[in-house]
């Protein structure tokens, strides 16, 4: 069993609940996620899954409950300021902006690490030319390591689907963040792209020294990447273990089988 | 040069300037607004007063009007930016209304609805093409840069924008606060053009003209909003002969485009290879089609 | 279609060029700034009328020194940019050697300076603010002129009427915020009837163009008991101000009004006009007026009701005719001397004598009593 | 306190009229989710031709207002075709909309300043006007009484409308989710149409009343910003939002002119709506909006 010391605890959610209107979307969340891990969050549609990543990026507040992150309450900070202490995100419906290039996408992330003064923006004197240079030059890098390098220049837009998955992950990983959520990232894949977004996800874990909690609604992909599994139904957390002990666990497989445990 | 083309050019870079600032605004940053015109009263309020009761020189004055209307944004802008869309588009229309009635009513700083006379003529023709190169420059470089990415994705998607770390909020005042300075000192030069100002010049009818342009242009394409502001500029003018029309075909030419290519003459690109490459896509996607149909 | 739309937008560009180019016969060119669009443009559409009427009947001479006059009428669309590059290319493409209007002070002020750095004479039609013909520093602008009288006179005129011929000495003023028109009478005539020994009851505001409702303001005149209700302001908003006092019960209120009157206020509020008063620079009635009102209707096929602006864009024409005459040659420095130098000139609504700043010397007041239907002509009043 | 009645009923009678214009804001607001700002257009088309059919044509009141109520319902269908369509059928980008109905407002009232010149006109006396006394206390006109009353024949007759009939039903429907309604079978360009001729409908009855109690200018249509206003305070989209905030436009109006100061009366009503935006965006009896992560 893991000690969680709070040094290396990356994340803590404690007594999270979350109601919109009458509805108790998440209840009572109890987990944490420590340093390095490549965690699983699953359970069937409607289980409250992106409510906890909206819950943890700052898009909504709790109703009750503390979130922690690297031992710091971020309970009620802004999204940006979330984002800024070394949280990414990808989305469940695909957020990229579809207008601009490939590389630009990533080039707006990756700026949050390259800044340089109003003034300099506007003369493009000083550290503009500098700075734009490493912002292109690491953004083509992470598009190279996603397997984009071909497509930096085409509208996102325009990308096949499978590559503006991709995308966004390389997007995420532009923030050069501590920790990562990606957001069904498999969802509309066909089986041998989820296998080749597999390999990359466990790649970039360990290439980037990541913690990742991925949602997963197939739970085959979460069991084949993820030691840590947290399966939630309703709102509330019905199970968490090992990829073994959640397919064991007869509420995980009630969730998921519904009638057919009985048979 | 004739003293006729010159007015038109010294117009032109006013339009322009002003044009620049609401493109930030509307086209870059997704923030409709239809009260901007205010925000050039103001500039051209401030600078006249500086100018005529303090002695001022106009290049300051010029600046301090722009930086009036950036203050003035700022106040305004930091509670009602909060709204989204169509709503702040309403919100502006009261804003900038309200901003000319006080200016209309405070009559011992403004002298009211008769005027401002009495503006010395600063904006010769170099004055305003060189406040327009300027100005211009400092614009095209901010969207090319860590700026302008971080204002197109408010605009395009402002949850995903702070998502990736921006704080959407004050990237929206930051926008509001330019586009301000820029109205603010197109007002200013105005005001210098005319030697005279009036708050009804400054009406709901310029804010509209003003986000036509923008429109018209192409919402997020600096170099389309300047060749909308030199059409909608040159058609005021070309159609000047046939002066009862004029108002007419400025109305159905709105139309026209909205209908025929909504996006704006540039789209949201610049003028540059990849606009031509585009159009290079489009036009050959667009014969192959036709060889495609059966004959 | 797009192609199509292209074409017809490219074909009426070469035709307005074609139509600028073609123009470059031996004439002498005359400008008219009217607004011919937004808010005055039936004030501007009449005045455009009866301009050409004007060429016309002079055309009709022979011309003047031996040639045709052509008249080149631009829109304004009531803003003082459009108004300022329409007066550059009056002077630079057309070369006109003078310009009759706008039928604005605040563009006229607007183009003041530019005319008189060209150096060509512009005559105001109705543009009665001071600072047309003077600047700010009360210097006279040598090349602007008006053929109406100014604020500060009107508004004398209404406050003699209103206190030493019709006796009310408790007034209500209604004006529009918005325009420097009716705050310059506003402030002139509160500056004159105090003099006279009037009282102010009420002093109220509106805002023209959106402001269609006054019974708000009304109802606190009424409340004031005042007597007398003086209204500055443009023909719609007088007619309108009237109709609502009297739906408000306001019976024995007297209403005198500036020169906005015209006659499609009745048509607006009908029997609320009967008794009222306004002070006026010509007369509908005045018999000398009559060929001008039969050949207005003969050439438009209508009644020329805004007839304020009407004769006194005719009779801009007629000052220009005479200076140009007068001056002997096109040339627009001679052609402003000769204005200035305008002495008992038998216009067709009065004679015009110019003081030292350009502007019409002790023109008679006219004022015209609303009576039976229509304006009928009152009496001259000229105030000691 | 009789001043104070008599400018309670000032702001009613404003208010009522504001209500025949701010529904048909609020009507394809619910419907195509822009502001038509060529709503104006179809008011002035309303009262020219019910003053042409007067003048001209020489008909009664009843038939020159049908025929205004028909031709601008007409001319609200046809501008949606020509302009709105072909742009809601390219883009769900609303914006664009928007800019086309500034075109088109510009394009109807000079379409008139062209044909029938800028002056200001007025109809007949048809409707009348004659001063009534209310118990002694406050002085009303007739006309005043009227247009309240036809303001809530209309706007009753028009609940009536959406509440029993087939297509009331559909757009309500699709006031909630037109591409649904859409895809459950419903007609949406039909439908759309008929809302369009329904707002025109009651803007020509707006604009009756207005050429009556005002005057008839091609400008006209500007009066329409502040049935807008209304519309937004009221809540966008909403019929019973677009009424009450009519009245309380007319009201803050009348209200301020009367006991403040008239400049500020424009004042106050921006500041309403802007208050308004800030503490309830959605107006008072909007539908709430947020949007889905």
């Amino acid at each position: 069993m893991m000690t969680a010391t709070p040094k290396n605890v990356v994340l803590e959610l404690d007594n999270l609940n979350k109601f919109f209107g009458g509805v108790h979307a998440v209840r009572d969340m109890t987990f944490t996620i420590s340093r390095g891990e490549l965690a699983g969050l699953i359970g069937p549609n409607g289980a409250g899954k992106t409510t906890i990543f909206n819950l943890v990026t700052g898009v909504y507040s709790p109703d009750s409950g503390h979130i922690n992150f690297l031992g710091e309450d971020i309970t009620f900070l802004k999204s940006f300021q979330i984002i800024r202490k070394g949280v990414a995100r990808t989305f469940q419906n695909l957020r990229l902006f579809p207008r601009s290039t490939a590389l630009e996408n990533v080039m707006v992330a990756m700026q949050q690490h390259h800044g340089y003064s109003f003034g300099e923006a506007i003369t493009h004197m000083g550290k503009w030319g500098k700075k734009e240079r490493e912002i292109h030059l690491n953004s083509m890098d992470i598009l190279d390591r996603v397997g984009l390098a071909e497509r930096a220049h085409q509208e996102s837009g325009t990308l096949p689907y499978g590559m503006q998955r991709r995308l966004e992950i390389a997007r995420a990983l532009a923030l050069e963040p501590e920790f990562l959520l990606l957001d069904e990232p498999a969802a509309g894949m066909n089986p041998e792209e989820v296998n080749e977004l597999n390999d990359l996800i466990v790649g970039i874990h360990e290439e980037f020294n990541l913690t990742i909690l991925v949602i997963e609604h197939h739970m085959d992909l979460v069991m084949e990447i993820c030691p840590h599994i947290i399966c939630m139904n309703f709102g509330a957390k019905i199970a968490e273990g090992n990829p073994d002990e959640i397919q064991e666990h007869p509420e995980v497989l009630k969730a998921y089988l519904g009638e057919e445990v009985e048979e | 040069m004739s003293g006729y083309t010159e007015g038109i050019i010294i117009l032109l870079c006013i339009n322009a300037i002003a044009a620049m600032g609401v493109s930030l605004l509307t086209g870059f940053t997704g923030i409709f607004s239809l009260g901007h015109a205010a925000y050039m009263a103001v500039g051209a309020y401030t600078t006249a007063i500086l100018t005529v009761e303090y002695g001022v020189h106009y290049i300051p004055a010029i600046l301090l009007g722009g930086a009036m209307a950036m203050i003035v944004a700022y106040v305004i802008g930091v509670p009602t930016l909060k709204l989204m869309g169509d709503y702040y588009a309403i919100a502006s229309i009261g804003l900038g209304e309200t901003i000319r009635l006080i200016l209309e009513n405070w009559q011992s700083l403004t002298r009211g609805a008769r005027g401002y006379p009495g503006i010395e003529g600063y904006t010769t023709l170099y004055v305003s093409l060189g406040f327009f190169a300027v100005m211009a420059f400092g614009m095209f470089n901010l969207i090319h840069s860590r700026f302008g990415r971080a204002f197109k994705s408010c605009r395009d998607d402002y949850i995903a924008a702070s998502l990736l770390g921006f704080n959407t909020a004050r990237y929206r005042v930051l926008s509001l606060v330019l586009s301000a300075f820029y109205c603010g000192v197109s007002g200013a030069l105005l005001g210098g053009f005319l030697s005279f100002i009036q708050p009804i010049m400054f009406d709901m009818i310029k804010s509209t003209e003003l986000t036509s342009v923008v429109v018209f242009g192409g919402l997020g394409s600096m170099s389309g909003t300047l060749i909308g502001a030199a059409v909608i500029t040159l058609v005021t003018e070309l159609f000047r002969p046939i002066s009862q029309y004029r108002m007419l075909i400025y109305g159905a030419v709105l139309v026209i485009i909205m209908v025929l290519r909504p996006e704006g003459i540039m789209g949201q690109y610049e003028l540059g290879p990849r606009f031509f490459r585009m159009l290079k896509n489009r036009f050959t996607k667009e014969s192959s089609e036709k060889e495609g149909e059966p004959s | 279609m797009k192609r199509t739309c292209i074409a017809v937008l490219v074909l009426a560009v070469v035709l307005c060029l074609g139509a600028g180019a073609a123009m470059a016969a031996d004439t002498v060119k005359i400008g008219y700034l009217a607004a011919l669009t937004g808010d005055w443009a039936a004030y501007g559409q009449t005045e455009a009328n009866t301009a050409q009427l004007a060429v016309e009947e002079i055309n009709a001479q022979g011309g003047l020194l031996g040639k045709q006059v052509e008249l080149v009428v631009y829109d304004f669309r009531t803003r003082a940019e459009d108004a300022v590059n329409a007066v550059r290319r009056l002077a630079e493409e057309d070369k006109v050697v003078g310009i009759v209007g706008a039928n604005g002070s605040g563009i006229n002020i607007a183009t003041a300076p530019l005319v008189n750095r060209y150096g060509i004479p512009q005559i105001g039609t109705v543009s009665t603010n001071p600072l047309v013909t003077v600047d700010q520093k009360g210097k006279v602008r040598p090349f602007s002129f008006r053929v109406c009288f100014t604020d500060p006179y009107q508004g004398k005129l209404i406050a003699y009427f209103s206190a030493i011929e019709l006796k009310r000495m408790n007034a209500a003023i209604l004006y529009d915020v918005g325009s420097d028109y009716s705050q310059g009478l506003r402030e002139f005539f509160m500056k004159s009837y105090g003099e006279y020994g009037g009282k102010m009851v009420a002093d109220l505001g509106f805002r023209g163009g959106q402001d269609v409702d006054f019974r708000a303001q009304l109802t606190e005149i009424r409340d004031k008991k005042a007597d007398v209700l003086i209204l500055p302001n443009m023909g719609k908003e007088m007619a309108l101000i009237m109709k609502q006092a009297r739906e408000l019960g306001m019976d024995d209120i007297i209403f005198v009004g500036g020169d906005g009157y015209a006659e499609f206020m009745w048509e607006i509020a009908g029997d609320a006009m009967e008794n009222s008063y306004w002070i006026n620079h010509v007369s509908p009635e005045d018999p000398a007026m009559a060929p001008f009102f039969a050949s207005y209707k003969a050439k438009y096929n209508d009644e020329c009701k805004e007839f304020v602006n009407g004769i006194l864009g005719y009779d801009g024409m007629y000052l220009m005719f005479d200076a140009i005459k007068r001056a002997g040659k096109a040339d627009p420095k001679l052609i402003a001397k000769a204005l200035s130098e305008t002495k008992d000139l038998q216009l067709h609504h009065a004679v015009i004598t110019f003081d030292e700043f350009h502007n019409p010397l002790d023109k008679d007041g006219i004022i015209i009593v609303a009576k039976d239907g229509h304006g009928q002509f009152y009496m001259k009043i000229k105030p000691e | 306190m009789d001043t104070f009645l008599q400018q309670t009923i000032n702001g009613l009678s404003l208010g009522s009229v504001y209500a025949l214009i701010a529904v048909g804001y609020s009507l394809v607001y619910s419907i195509l989710l822009f502001s038509n700002f060529a709503h104006g257009g179809f008011l002035v088309i309303g009262g020219y031709i019910c003053y042409f059919a007067l003048k001209s044509m020489g008909v009664s009141i009843w038939v020159a207002g049908f025929l205004s109520l028909l031709g601008a319902g007409f001319s609200a269908v046809l501008t949606e075709r020509l302009a709105y369509k072909p742009i809601r059928e390219r883009t769900n980008v609303t914006l664009y909309l928007l800019i086309a109905s500034m075109g088109m407002s510009i394009v109807i009232e000079n379409i008139f300043v062209i044909v029938v010149g800028g002056r200001f006109r007025a109809l007949p006396p048809v409707i009348p006007t004659h001063p009534v006394h209310l118990f002694g206390l406050a002085t009303t006109s007739a006309f005043d009484i009227l247009s309240l009353l036809a303001a809530v024949f209309f706007l009753g007759a028009l609940q009536l409308f959406l509440i029993k009939t087939k297509w009331g039903l559909a757009i309500r429907a699709a006031a909630y989710d037109l591409k649904t309604a859409g895809l459950m079978g419903v007609n949406v360009n039909l439908l759309i149409s008929i809302v369009f001729f329904v707002a025109g409908f009651l803007a020509a009855v707006g604009g009756i009343f207005l050429s009556v109690r005002y005057t008839l200018y091609p400008q006209l249509g500007m009066i329409t910003i502040k049935a807008f206003v209304a519309a937004v305070i009221g809540g966008l989209g909403s019929l019973p939002g677009a009424v009450v905030g009519s009245l309380i436009l007319g009201l803050a109006e009348m209200l301020t002119a009367g006991f403040i100061s008239s400049q500020l009366r424009d004042i106050v009503v921006f500041s309403l709506l802007i208050i308004t935006l800030l503490i309830r965006p959605q107006g008072l009896f909007g539908k709430n909006i947020s949007e889905k992560v």
